[in-house]
């Protein structure tokens, strides 16, 4: 079976691909580092282990976009393939434009000895979609948990209790939209909050105007966020914006039957409807 | 009378979001048809409720809103054929970050109130404000509101 | 720098009895960026505007806020005098200080403190306005005609006399409408067919008509001075340009036993057939759930006999597609019935017997029964048995002002017609006793009262103000027992005819039709006019007017004289070649834009288009949305499904609408 | 300069910095990070050896993310300008490691740079500084690279050490440190003589990443503003910002008015380089259009052009950038690329 650093030699040197976005030894003990390798010299850096956490659909919009004549190959496990399915969807980018290195994946680990969170709801060891296939199953000892359990056990919260737990995490918040930069569906060039006429959201920091971003954040991903917590990763004040994704992608799904990532073809909710959406809220 | 004291500390400030074609039109034939109904609304004229986005309620309750209003035309009835549609989604999925958020959603109502409907937007407007009334100022949100010329410096 | 006139008006009385004027004048004059400020009594009247135009010039404005009426209604009057005054009209922007806020308060203080917070939500917004240029839109000047009933006619004879063409489309086999089944109509009596079948003929012969009957709307797109139509040609099984009317088919067609609509229900009519001998174009239809061929695959009896070949039996509907700058909807009416199995929300009559009764019967029944050509050749047989009904019992208002059957609106011409039944059956029956039950008489029009009065006075018509309670069989006779309100008695009479004067309603598939072509309707259905008063032609669908009893029950002159109406509109729209429009359009920031094409997925009017952006060398940089201005009509639903704001609405900015929320709590 | 030994426990010297009406600053777990947070009673104290060291710097205390410049109202047609307010109760910030309390020597240069900030210096004037020496590390702590070491005192007022027989002391390195320490005379008491050395420190130090010669990084720096290397460097940003936001050094900030109807404000909001619209001009021109020129110019500025200008490097080795960095960039790395290590004995 050919390894990753193999299949990339073999498409760098074929010249099918212009790059080759993967996954490297890191300079620290339980970090992997990403790398675009250009050069089949460099394709031996390529590996793939439970470190390798990031979401690397992310690089197709931010380090190449439309510009690339030539096909990317991204290694991809299971869950971030959705993103490149969101990304066709939203006409980002062509399906033909990846080259998708599809790796089995037995879950990853953010710190070398805990799984992953969204690892405990993942129906992907094998990818859906892929150009090659990499890696083995195996038999997974991972209890399947609800990807919503969490957010169920929120909504019994009362009203005070959620709104002072928003505040409290909010407040940490310092605005640097690293949860922005580091989400593969973020894609936009100019962002609403770089956006002064008029300023929607203002830059300052302050409970207000944190919550209004956050808000911002969880609605335009409602019915587009995979659930790849990146965004949760990337935020280094660990505020818990999984929470909210799964909170928009759970309203999505129970009222319009719809998960994000999983049809190229499919409208959008939010840019759709049906004559019979419920309006037991309308007056 | 106690009670009319009581509510006449609280003047709620209401924010409404309404299409031209229905409910603007439907407003003006309250007034018409000289209906009466409490002064605490006021009305920003949209043309279809599709062009009322999420960041517009928010930005009410930043300003101090202490209650929305959102109304348009009926399914089916939307001048633009569809843009009641579009909403509808937009605050069915808007209400439920609001509601998990911690903010009480009683206070962000959505309505369909067409242009014959004046005593329909009357009767709206009289009891969305007295419900207001009852859940008091938005305070949670208004506090969190960062006023420097309130607020003492710390650092 | 923003330099803002404010111009309160008192509206008279009308604004100035619950709003303190002169103190929201003198505030406004405080407000940021307001230079001046003044009130008058009618800011519309000439002197009004007048001040607006020399403020203007005088004080440099270059922002106007008239705080006065609703901007539905006098928005484009001030507008207009900006204009004069060489300013840009969308610089001019209406506070509603009397629809909502004058005529709808009570407390002074409340009332003229909510007016001050309007006027500065204007004063805001239009520092934000941008001077926009009208849009210019190419008409097609021909114009479709809906409904082939009287108004229907009128308008499209109107038109087409005016040298536009005109398509009309009739969904039954024959234009005529309801004025073909009528005897003779008030208040001169002369019959119906002779002054309407001229005109009939006159549309399918003008050489600026283009009939369809049997035919319908499959769909409408477009806009104002550029609809697309879909015509669904239905199957005639009649080739209708070979066919020369012969009749033949007719003739020997052996089903004979099915109930005529047209006679309603009182005759019968074959499988193929002509609606009535007059009917244009005089090219039979065959009923296929009733054809014998359809119904075994044997038959075909027509076909033997028509020698020009015209039957085809395996005819299928026809999509037509035609191009109009402006539509004339004229769908008409339906009647009320009192049954009690019914579709819509209104309840039957219980205690009429829900109609069950063959001898109770409704006004256009009775119509054809006096008809001369009607299916008892215009004499007044009773349906049951054909005796001669001797005592006929007239009830009025059925359905109609009814609230607890659903309708409180009055059909308005139950009155007259009942009048005029009464006089024809009395000159047909000269020992016959009508009797009236009646609610009020409304006779208002000219020669109406009078002909009321000829009914009783001299054709001994018996008024009873009163209900009618029940009505039930005793053997021969239809026991009506109601109550004379005038001397306060329960009267019973023993009749043998009762004719019921049902509500009018507009027709059944009003709802699903309106929504097809994108306009209002009201809750009874009847189509909405864009302004009760000053609008009564035009419909909120630029480009579609209305004419006749789709919009609401009206008797034949005032249908005829909306069709002309909305002719004399359709015939100001086509007399340009093109259109100036509001240029409320959706935009592109094309430098944000990502190219996600959720506006173009959610643009109802399909006016989002892809558009690929290229460097100098011609290489691909980025798609973005591209907004046709002709075919945006400036919902703004793009708007809020952009998520980087990329695209925005011209006089509804999300800078404008900003602004308003900025200063509405102050 | 004196030293001082702590008579009771840490936490009894921290009770006492309280009972002088001090706010004090301190790490704390707060929503499950360990940030720099005001302690409210001595016993959310941390003591020296319960932390390596703090997710953020200590930087928002004195260049909080956002800061009101002026105020502004309008009343009626006119505007008027109101001053802004500093917090008036004068500040301990207490626990800052080696690598954070040397970062205050940095900011104080460009902070009076051609103009003087009066906000960082009010704020600064009235803080006392109280570090304390790493009794542990990690992977990512690069500290001796930049001059430091893990019993650095630079840049603190006050610093805290342990000594060879594992008792703390305070060593007074400025007389406003000093002077501290004399109102809490009933905690503290002078040590006659110089502590002994603890040897955890020494071996702390030869634990952390090895040194590298800045003086050859900066030579290659100053021959290599175009260099391929840039495009490999960066290629795997995503332009998060989180280095800068977490730098204790990082100074960059974006003025921004705020208006509302009736009121408004000038601020100061943090920024960072690596953002494309950092230096996008309202003409659409980018000058650092592309991460390479973006990450090159995160490198120039601290090991080179604040060098130039300062003779100082605009960084402190604390880890920081390199334990936030999603797609783990290392600044340390980064600089090894182009600069050898310091040969050590």
């Amino acid at each position: 079976m050919n390894s990753i650093s193999e299949i990339a030699k073999k498409l760098l040197d074929e010249n099918r691909v212009s790059a080759v976005v993967g996954y490297s030894i890191g300079s620290l003990p339980n970090k992997t580092k990403t790398v675009i390798v250009k050069s089949s010299q460099q394709a031996e850096k390529l590996i793939f282990n439970n470190l390798c956490v990031n979401n690397l659909a992310i690089y197709l919009t931010k380090s190449f976009r439309l510009t690339t004549q030539k096909p990317v190959a991204v290694v991809m496990k299971g869950c971030d393939v959705k993103s490149v399915t969101g990304l066709i969807q939203e006409k980002q980018i062509e399906r033909e434009q990846v080259f998708i290195i599809g790796v089995k994946c037995n879950g990853v680990s953010e710190d070398g000895k805990n799984l992953s969170p969204k690892c405990y709801s993942c129906k992907l060891q094998t990818p859906k979609m892929y150009d090659i296939l990499v890696g083995e199953e195996e038999e997974k000892n991972i209890e399947f948990k609800n990807p919503f359990s969490d957010v169920e056990e929120f909504e019994k919260k009362s009203l005070d209790e959620r709104w002072n737990f928003w505040m409290n995490e909010l407040e940490k918040c310092v605005k640097c939209y690293a949860c922005r930069q580091v989400c593969p569906l973020c894609y936009c060039e100019k962002c609403i909050v770089d956006k002064t006429v008029p300023r929607w959201i203002e830059p300052h920091t302050s409970k207000s105007s944190n919550l209004s971003w956050h808000i911002t954040r969880a609605f335009h991903l409602a019915g587009r966020c995979t659930g790849c917590g990146e965004c949760e990763r990337a935020c280094h004040h660990n505020i818990p914006l999984s929470l909210l994704n799964k909170k928009m992608a759970k309203v999505v799904y129970d009222n319009f039957n719809y998960q994000a990532g999983l049809d190229d073809k499919a409208k959008s909710p939010l840019a759709d409807f049906k004559f019979q959406d419920k309006e037991d809220f309308i007056r | 009378m106690e009670e009319k004291i009581l509510t006449s500390q609280f003047e709620p400030k209401i924010a409404s979001f309404v299409c031209t074609w229905c409910t603007y039109t439907g407003a003006d034939l309250a007034g018409t048809s000289r209906l009466k109904y409490e002064p605490n609304v006021r009305i920003i004229r949209l043309p279809c409720t599709g062009r009322i986005d999420y960041n517009l309620i928010i930005k009410a309750f930043e300003n101090g809103a202490d209650g929305i209003l959102v109304s348009g035309c009926h399914p089916n009835d939307c001048h633009y054929s569809s843009g009641n549609f579009y909403a509808r989604r937009r605050f069915i999925v808007f209400r439920e970050l609001l509601q998990f958020i911690g903010i009480d959603v009683r206070r962000v109502q959505f309505a369909w109130v067409s242009a014959a409907e004046g005593a329909k937007w009357a009767k709206l407007v009289n009891k969305f404000t007295s419900e207001i009334k009852d859940l008091g100022q938005f305070t949670n949100y208004q506090k969190i509101k960062r006023d420097i010329f309130l607020e003492e410096a710390v650092i | 720098m923003s330099r803002i006139g404010v111009f309160v008006c008192y509206c008279g009385e009308n604004i100035g009895r619950t709003v303190n004027c002169s103190e929201v004048t003198q505030r406004a004059a405080k407000l940021r960026d307001v230079v001046y400020s003044v009130d008058y009594k009618y800011m519309c009247s000439d002197p009004g505007q007048q001040i607006i135009k020399d403020a203007i010039k005088k004080y440099n404005l270059n922002g106007i806020v008239v705080a006065s009426c609703s901007p539905l209604m006098h928005e484009k009057t001030f507008r207009h005098a900006v204009v004069e005054a060489g300013l840009n009209p969308f610089l001019c922007e209406l506070a509603n200080i009397r629809e909502h806020c004058s005529w709808v308060h009570d407390d002074k203080r409340n009332a003229t403190d909510k007016a001050l917070d309007l006027i500065r939500m204007m004063v805001e917004k239009v520092k934000k306005n941008l001077p926009l240029d009208t849009i210019k839109i190419p008409v097609t000047r021909r114009a479709l005609v809906i409904g082939g009933g009287v108004a229907g006619i009128q308008a499209a004879l109107d038109i087409a006399d005016g040298g536009k063409e005109v398509v009309m489309v009739e969904k039954s086999p024959s234009i005529g409408g309801h004025m073909a089944q009528l005897s003779e109509t008030f208040p001169t009596l002369d019959c119906s067919q002779c002054i309407l079948t001229p005109k009939m003929v006159d549309v399918n012969s003008h050489k600026n008509i283009k009939l369809y009957t049997y035919s319908e709307i499959e769909n409408v797109k477009g806009y104002i001075g550029n609809f697309e139509i879909t015509i669904r040609k239905k199957t005639r099984y009649v080739d209708d340009s070979i066919c020369n009317g012969c009749g033949i088919c007719i003739e020997k067609c052996p089903q004979k036993k099915i109930n005529s609509e047209f006679n309603t229900n009182l005759g019968t009519r074959k499988a193929i057939y002509v609606p009535f001998p007059q009917a244009v174009p005089n090219i039979p239809v065959i009923d296929k759930e009733n054809c014998t061929y359809f119904k075994n695959g044997k038959c075909k009896v027509c076909e033997k006999f028509c020698d020009r070949n015209a039957i085809k039996f395996e005819q299928t509907d026809e999509f037509i597609k035609e191009n109009v700058g402006a539509i004339v909807v004229a769908t008409g009416f339906d009647l009320y019935s009192i049954e009690k199995e019914r579709s819509d929300n209104y309840q039957g009559y219980g205690e009429y017997g829900y109609g069950k009764d063959p001898d109770i019967i409704n006004s256009l029944q009775f119509e054809r029964l006096l008809s001369a050509s009607g299916p008892t050749l215009g004499e007044v047989t009773r349906p049951s048995d054909g005796k001669i009904p001797e005592t006929v019992v007239f009830i009025q208002c059925v359905g109609s002002r009814d609230k607890s059957k659903g309708i409180e609106f009055c059909s308005k011409i139950c009155c007259m017609y009942t009048a005029k039944h009464t006089m024809l059956y009395k000159h047909k029956v000269h020992n016959g006793k009508a009797f009236v039950f009646y609610m009020d008489i409304r006779a208002a029009g000219k020669n109406y009262d009078e002909f009321v009065r000829r009914a009783i006075e001299e054709d001994e018509a018996i008024y009873l103000r009163g209900r009618v309670s029940r009505i039930y069989r005793e053997k021969d006779k239809l026991i009506v027992k109601g109550a004379d309100t005038l001397i306060g008695k329960q009267v019973e009479i023993a009749a043998d005819l009762v004719v019921l004067a049902t509500a009018m309603l507009p027709q059944k598939d009003t709802v699903p039709f309106a929504q097809k072509l994108g306009i209002g309707y009201d809750k009874y259905h009847f189509l909405s006019e864009a302004h009760p008063k000053l609008k009564p032609i035009e419909t909120n669908t630029a480009g579609i007017f209305l004419a006749g009893a789709c919009q609401a029950p009206k008797d034949i002159p005032e249908a005829v004289a909306q069709a002309s109406a909305a002719a004399s509109k359709v015939l100001g729209l086509c007399s340009n070649d093109q259109l100036e429009r509001e240029p409320y359009v959706a935009y592109v920031n094309e430098s944000s834009c990502i190219g996600c094409e959720f506006c173009l997925q959610s643009c109802t009017y399909s006016a989002i288009e892809n558009k690929s952006i290229v460097n100098s060398k011609g290489e691909l940089v980025k798609k973005v949305a591209y907004v046709n201005k002709g075919v945006c009509q400036g919902c703004g639903t793009c708007v809020s499904i952009c998520r980087s704001k990329s695209i925005d609405l011209a006089g509804y900015t999300d800078e404008q609408i900003y602004s308003e929320i900025n200063s509405m709590f102050v | 300069m004196k030293n001082f030994k702590i008579k009771n426990d840490y936490k009894n010297f921290v009770k006492g910095l309280l009972s002088l009406n001090y706010l004090v600053i301190a790490p704390k777990y707060e929503n499950g990070i360990l940030k720099f947070s005001k302690i409210k009673n001595a016993a959310e104290i941390l003591s020296p050896s319960e932390y390596i060291n703090t997710v953020s710097s200590t930087k928002e205390y004195f260049f909080p993310q956002t800061e009101p410049v002026i105020k502004f109202t309008f009343e009626g047609k006119e505007i008027f300008l109101k001053d802004v307010e500093i917090g008036k109760k004068p500040k301990v910030v207490l626990g800052l490691r080696p690598c954070d309390a040397a970062s205050f020597s940095i900011l104080d240069d460009i902070f009076q740079y051609e103009y003087k900030d009066e906000f960082y210096f009010t704020r600064r004037e009235k803080t006392i500084i109280i570090g304390a020496a790493c009794e542990s590390n990690d992977e990512s702590c690069f500290c001796t690279t930049t001059g430091l070491a893990p019993d650095s005192s630079q840049g603190a007022d006050l610093f805290i050490e342990k000594n060879n027989e594992e008792e703390y002391f305070l060593r007074a390195v400025t007389e406003k440190g000093e002077r501290l320490v004399e109102q809490l005379i009933a905690e503290v008491e002078e040590l006659e003589e110089e502590p002994k050395k603890n040897p955890l420190y020494e071996k702390i130090e030869k634990q952390i990443r090895k040194k590298i010669d800045l003086i050859e990084a900066k030579k290659w720096l100053d021959n290599n503003f175009e260099n391929e290397k840039w495009e490999e460097l960066s290629s795997q940003c995503l332009s998060c910002g989180s280095c800068a936001y977490l730098c204790p050094t990082c100074h960059c900030f974006d003025i921004v008015d705020e208006v509302n109807y009736n009121s408004g404000v000038r601020r100061k909001n943090w920024d960072a380089c690596q953002f494309d619209l950092f230096t996008l001009h309202s003409s659409g021109h980018n000058p650092r259009d592309t991460k390479a020129k973006r990450y090159r110019q995160r490198v120039m500025h601290k090991f080179k052009y604040y060098a130039d200008r300062f003779d100082k490097t605009l960084c402190t080795g604390c880890g920081r950038c390199i334990r936030a960095c999603p797609v783990n960039i290392d600044i340390y790395e980064v600089v090894k690329e182009f600069a050898p290590l310091v040969e050590q004995n």
